[in-house]
């Protein structure tokens, strides 16, 4: 669909734990499709250390209520804001913005691999893989088991395996040291993968040493969000090439990571 | 209805809320939200001889009440700009112009040079300002004899309207604006950022990567407002006021202070369709305060 | 509790937290709110030779996380200082220095003696950067020759501790720095308010009654933060960084741009305790850092 | 009692009309004298465009639940968000600020003038006159009987009379053209005021050219509000004072108004 901003009401607040919430958004107008991977960028108000808009993956997308979701992990004075947004007020957005992940024409074997709030981006994905008839396997790796949210709703679109840094869930380590990657990497046709930058650096090095298709999820600081300001740019052999339109899904193969 | 119309030079202009280099793409990335059409003008990002890469990421810092930017005029290239973007901007019907910078004073002609034969562009804008590359920009902005060097260098090969944009790390901005002026700009537009720098204190390293970068945004409208005040009383061409406008209010101190027309720029991010609520707002505003034109009240700051 | 000592030249600071001159009365207005024997140091109010009204109200409008003034050194002389108002500030057992101001040389150098006989006066900051003074003031600290004259003369008379004030509103402030530095200057504190300019749209009139006002508070930091490590790299005394800081982060960046001390101005309006929590804040920073003392993050900015 | 900083706990928040709300503030630590005329500076969170406190007379004391109660005319960002604040939150509050109205030491027949938000200031004035057993009169001058609001409040204490610009409650037009000014006036020993500029001008002249005691309270634009900053200054017969310090309240011969 074409970009718009419109005021979304707050249906419903999921406080998910401590500093996770899922926010349910009603659109005014008629949706229409959104993809894997693309972002809304969220207005914050009454924060008065918040001067731009914030960015954060679209969740899931409810056709039918004709909603879209937001999953927000608390970590400055905006996401609080957002993330503590009281049910029936509303929270002026920009959306859909960005690219997509690449979605297989054929049904394959897939892994999905998120950390913090990465895994945001990679809840619509699992979703529409899921309708294709994809086989997805999803990992997730967190701090503690605390942060292990919404695999529920993960494992109705996959089966998920998590690590957690205290092994309290899953495996202990880091999500990269993840037995799956060891063992079963050479069974998938494709990765896809979002969090934090050395996470994904990693997962794209395994990907790239065993000629996988693999696609990350940036998430470089943004001030517009749709193409205008150039200040997201990440490094790509066609030069510097923005995150929020040109991405931000990038195939591996495209960043100039030393990997 | 108020009549809103404007004039730069030999520029008319349907209303006078114009777009801010830099921060409006080319116009086509806003297609989705509003019809560019409706506004003053736009100013395209800043356009080079030669393509450039731009500065390294990270490229932004968030600020109180603004942001720094090193963005470093990333752009295609003024060829590039002939023949692969501008057939694009043919379709607006209102004033596009080209903001313009070089490295050297060849390359800001050859710049103005290529822009001269595009027919459907309105005028340039001669930035002589940019705190963001390492080689010309501001440099060229900050002594009166690299002003007049660039500006009358650029005028001679360029015809139509010529805006010179002026930078606001300076000690004496009138001063540089008559010098601009008395080389052959027919109208100035200020200001540009001014140079700042943010920390992470966290990670004890700049937030940029270039560790300079340039403030934009409400936080320097009062710096803004009393350089164009200055320069107003400076000069004698007219006018384009920026910095840090948000809405119409600001918009209206600006004309108050002496500008003909404004530039609206961080304020676009922020919110897309601002320029046209800007318009509106402005047009409210005459009609309550019972002003027929928007030139009753340019320069009308009642001392 | 991490060492927080740090020393400007001669003076000794028990930490490296001051008050901002016009910002801080002459500490006594605080003593309901805190303990000021527990600052590093405070800066009275700005000082001239002859009692000065100041300015026509109104003096102040707020702006985008900041506000103007246009104070105009208000104060009841420097003579008025040494009798009636020094007296009772021999009771801090803290740094306490007094910023001396002046429209004529001669009138810094009559001040300065007069404070120059106050024992427990730690030291004057010369302010060659008040923008809201008709003769003298800014004036003097635009341009190398008149800080020259002006630094170099006051040096003459005066023995204890020299910190110079430096305006923002310059080109170039690493020159003007090392003029400072070279014509004696212990020390230079930065930044003073940036020229601003508000306008009330609704009466069409400016806001402040001399039309422009210095501009301080958050808004401004990130160009001080750029000028003070501008001047890190110019030149060798010790900085004194300021503007908009509101917070111990704050505060540590511009120890990390190469401050050794800072002083909290428009902050301590909101919150008359926030020096307090500021210096805690540092305390809290360097602990977690694994830092044992202040000293090991001045200048240390990772490039 | 000397000047602090503390969070006040709201515990009550009055909407008594569009625009007008009266929040009474609960303080932690003991209260003690809170002169009439004094005023609170007032924190406001939550609002980008408030960077500064806003200034509020302090309305009543109650000593026994250890309250205070502001009274907020909404006209901007800062006042909207203050008089919007909910039970139960808190507003960091500096206070009490400025000096006070004189209190005659013996009975006299008193004439309170106050307009708009100035009303704020004399309540607790009222209260005390009365208490002392002073024979006061209040004249309260609005724009619409629907902005005279607190008027039972008022009569508790004095002899109440309005004047609405509209006509729509008590007599129409200007509180300075009320007839109690006009044919009363000589009987009154002591006049106090609060409200518009040229409203306490018109009654200060009114006083002057009939040598009554006349006490105004100013609002001059604030940034500090306990006299450090030297913003908020007025002109008097000893040169600039400041309104926060020397004031809000001045006798009307200190003042250099040319009436
Ligand atoms: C395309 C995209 C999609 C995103 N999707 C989600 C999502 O679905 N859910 C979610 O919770 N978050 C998501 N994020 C991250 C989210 O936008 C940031 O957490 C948010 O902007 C921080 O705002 P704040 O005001 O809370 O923090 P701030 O106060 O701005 O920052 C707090 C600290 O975090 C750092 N920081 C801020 N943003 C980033 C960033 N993008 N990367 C690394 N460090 C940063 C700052 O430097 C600072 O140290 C996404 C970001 C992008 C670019
Ligand atoms: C000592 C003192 C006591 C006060 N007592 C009360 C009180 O009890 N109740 C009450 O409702 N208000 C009172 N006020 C006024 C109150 O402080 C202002 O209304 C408030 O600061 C406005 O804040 P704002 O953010 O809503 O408006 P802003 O957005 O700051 O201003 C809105 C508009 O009002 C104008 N304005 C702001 N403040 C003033 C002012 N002081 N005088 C004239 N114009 C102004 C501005 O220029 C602007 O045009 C008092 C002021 C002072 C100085
Ligand atoms: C990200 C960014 C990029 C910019 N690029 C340019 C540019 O290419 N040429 C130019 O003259 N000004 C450029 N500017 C400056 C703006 O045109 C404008 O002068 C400045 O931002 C002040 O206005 P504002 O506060 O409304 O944003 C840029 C500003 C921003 C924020
Ligand atoms: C109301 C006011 C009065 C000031 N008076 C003086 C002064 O007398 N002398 C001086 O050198 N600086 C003066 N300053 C400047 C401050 O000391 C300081 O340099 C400036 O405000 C920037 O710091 P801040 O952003 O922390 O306030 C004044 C600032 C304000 C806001
Ligand atoms: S965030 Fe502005 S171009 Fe990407
Ligand atoms: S408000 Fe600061 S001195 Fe009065």
């Amino acid at each position: 669909m074409r970009k718009t901003v419109q005021n979304l009401k707050v249906i419903e607040n999921l406080q998910l734990n401590d500093d996770h919430h899922l926010l349910q958004l009603e659109v005014p107008d008629q949706l229409e499709t959104i993809f894997p991977g693309q972002f809304a960028n969220l207005l914050v108000n009454h924060s008065p250390g918040v001067f731009l808009r914030r960015p954060f993956s679209i969740y899931s997308v409810d056709y039918i209520k004709n909603t879209i979701s937001v999953f927000i992990k608390e970590i400055g004075e905006g996401t609080r804001a957002l993330g503590q947004t009281p049910v029936n007020s509303y929270i002026n957005s920009m959306f859909p913005l960005g690219n997509s992940f690449t979605i297989p024409n054929e049904p394959e074997k897939i892994l999905l691999v998120g950390g913090g709030s990465g895994v945001a981006s990679l809840m619509n994905l699992a979703q529409e893989l899921n309708k294709n008839l994809n086989d997805v396997y999803i990992l997730i790796g967190a701090r503690s088991s605390a942060d292990l949210v919404e695999l529920e709703h993960f494992s109705q679109y996959g089966t998920v395996y998590t690590t957690t840094e205290d092994g309290t869930q899953g495996e202990k380590g880091y999500v990269t040291n993840h037995s799956i990657l060891r063992d079963q990497f050479g069974q998938f046709k494709r990765i896809y993968s979002c969090g934090p930058e050395p996470m994904m650096r990693a997962v794209a090095a395994k990907a790239k040493s065993q000629s996988v298709f693999c696609e990350v999820s940036l998430e470089n600081t943004m001030a517009c969000g749709f193409g205008v300001c150039l200040c997201c740019v990440t490094e790509t052999i066609e030069g510097h090439k923005c995150v929020c339109t040109d991405g931000p899904v990038f195939n591996i193969n495209q960043l100039k990571w030393q990997i | 209805m108020a009549d809103l119309s404007t004039t730069i030079h030999k520029l008319e202009l349907k209303n006078p809320v114009l777009t801010a280099s830099g921060t409006f793409g080319y116009g086509l990335e806003y297609d989705d939200f509003l019809d560019v059409s409706l506004l003053g003008g736009i100013v395209v990002k800043g356009t080079t001889i030669h393509p450039r890469q731009g500065n390294a990421y990270p490229r932004m810092a968030e600020t109180a009440s603004g942001m720094l930017n090193s963005v470093g005029l990333q752009n295609r290239g003024a060829r590039y700009f002939a023949t692969d973007i501008y057939p694009k901007l043919t379709k607006y019907n209102t004033n596009v112009l080209v903001n313009v910078s070089g490295s050297t004073i060849e390359e800001y002609i050859a710049c103005a040079e290529i822009i001269n034969e595009l027919d459907h562009i309105a005028g340039i804008e001669l930035n002589i300002s940019c705190p963001n590359v390492k080689e010309g920009g501001m440099s060229f902005g900050t002594s009166c004899g690299s002003i007049e060097n660039v500006v009358s260098a650029v005028r001679k090969v360029y015809q139509k309207t010529m805006i010179v944009k002026l930078t606001p790390n300076v000690t004496d901005i009138g001063e540089l604006a008559r010098a601009a002026e008395y080389s052959g700009a027919d109208s100035l537009s200020l200001i540009n950022t001014l140079l700042g720098m943010a920390i992470n204190a966290e990670t004890r390293k700049p937030v940029l990567a270039t560790i300079t970068g340039g403030l934009s945004g409400p936080a320097i409208k009062p710096i803004a407002l009393r350089m164009v005040w200055e320069v107003a009383k400076a000069v004698n061409v007219p006018l384009v006021g920026m910095g840090g406008i948000m809405n119409a209010t600001d918009a209206i101190e600006f004309f108050l202070a002496g500008a003909s027309a404004i530039q609206v720029g961080t304020a676009n991010y922020i919110d897309p369709t601002i320029t046209l609520k800007i318009i509106d707002g402005i047009d409210s505003y005459l009609n309550y305060h019972k002003f027929n034109k928007l030139s009753d009240i340019i320069g009308c700051l009642q001392l």
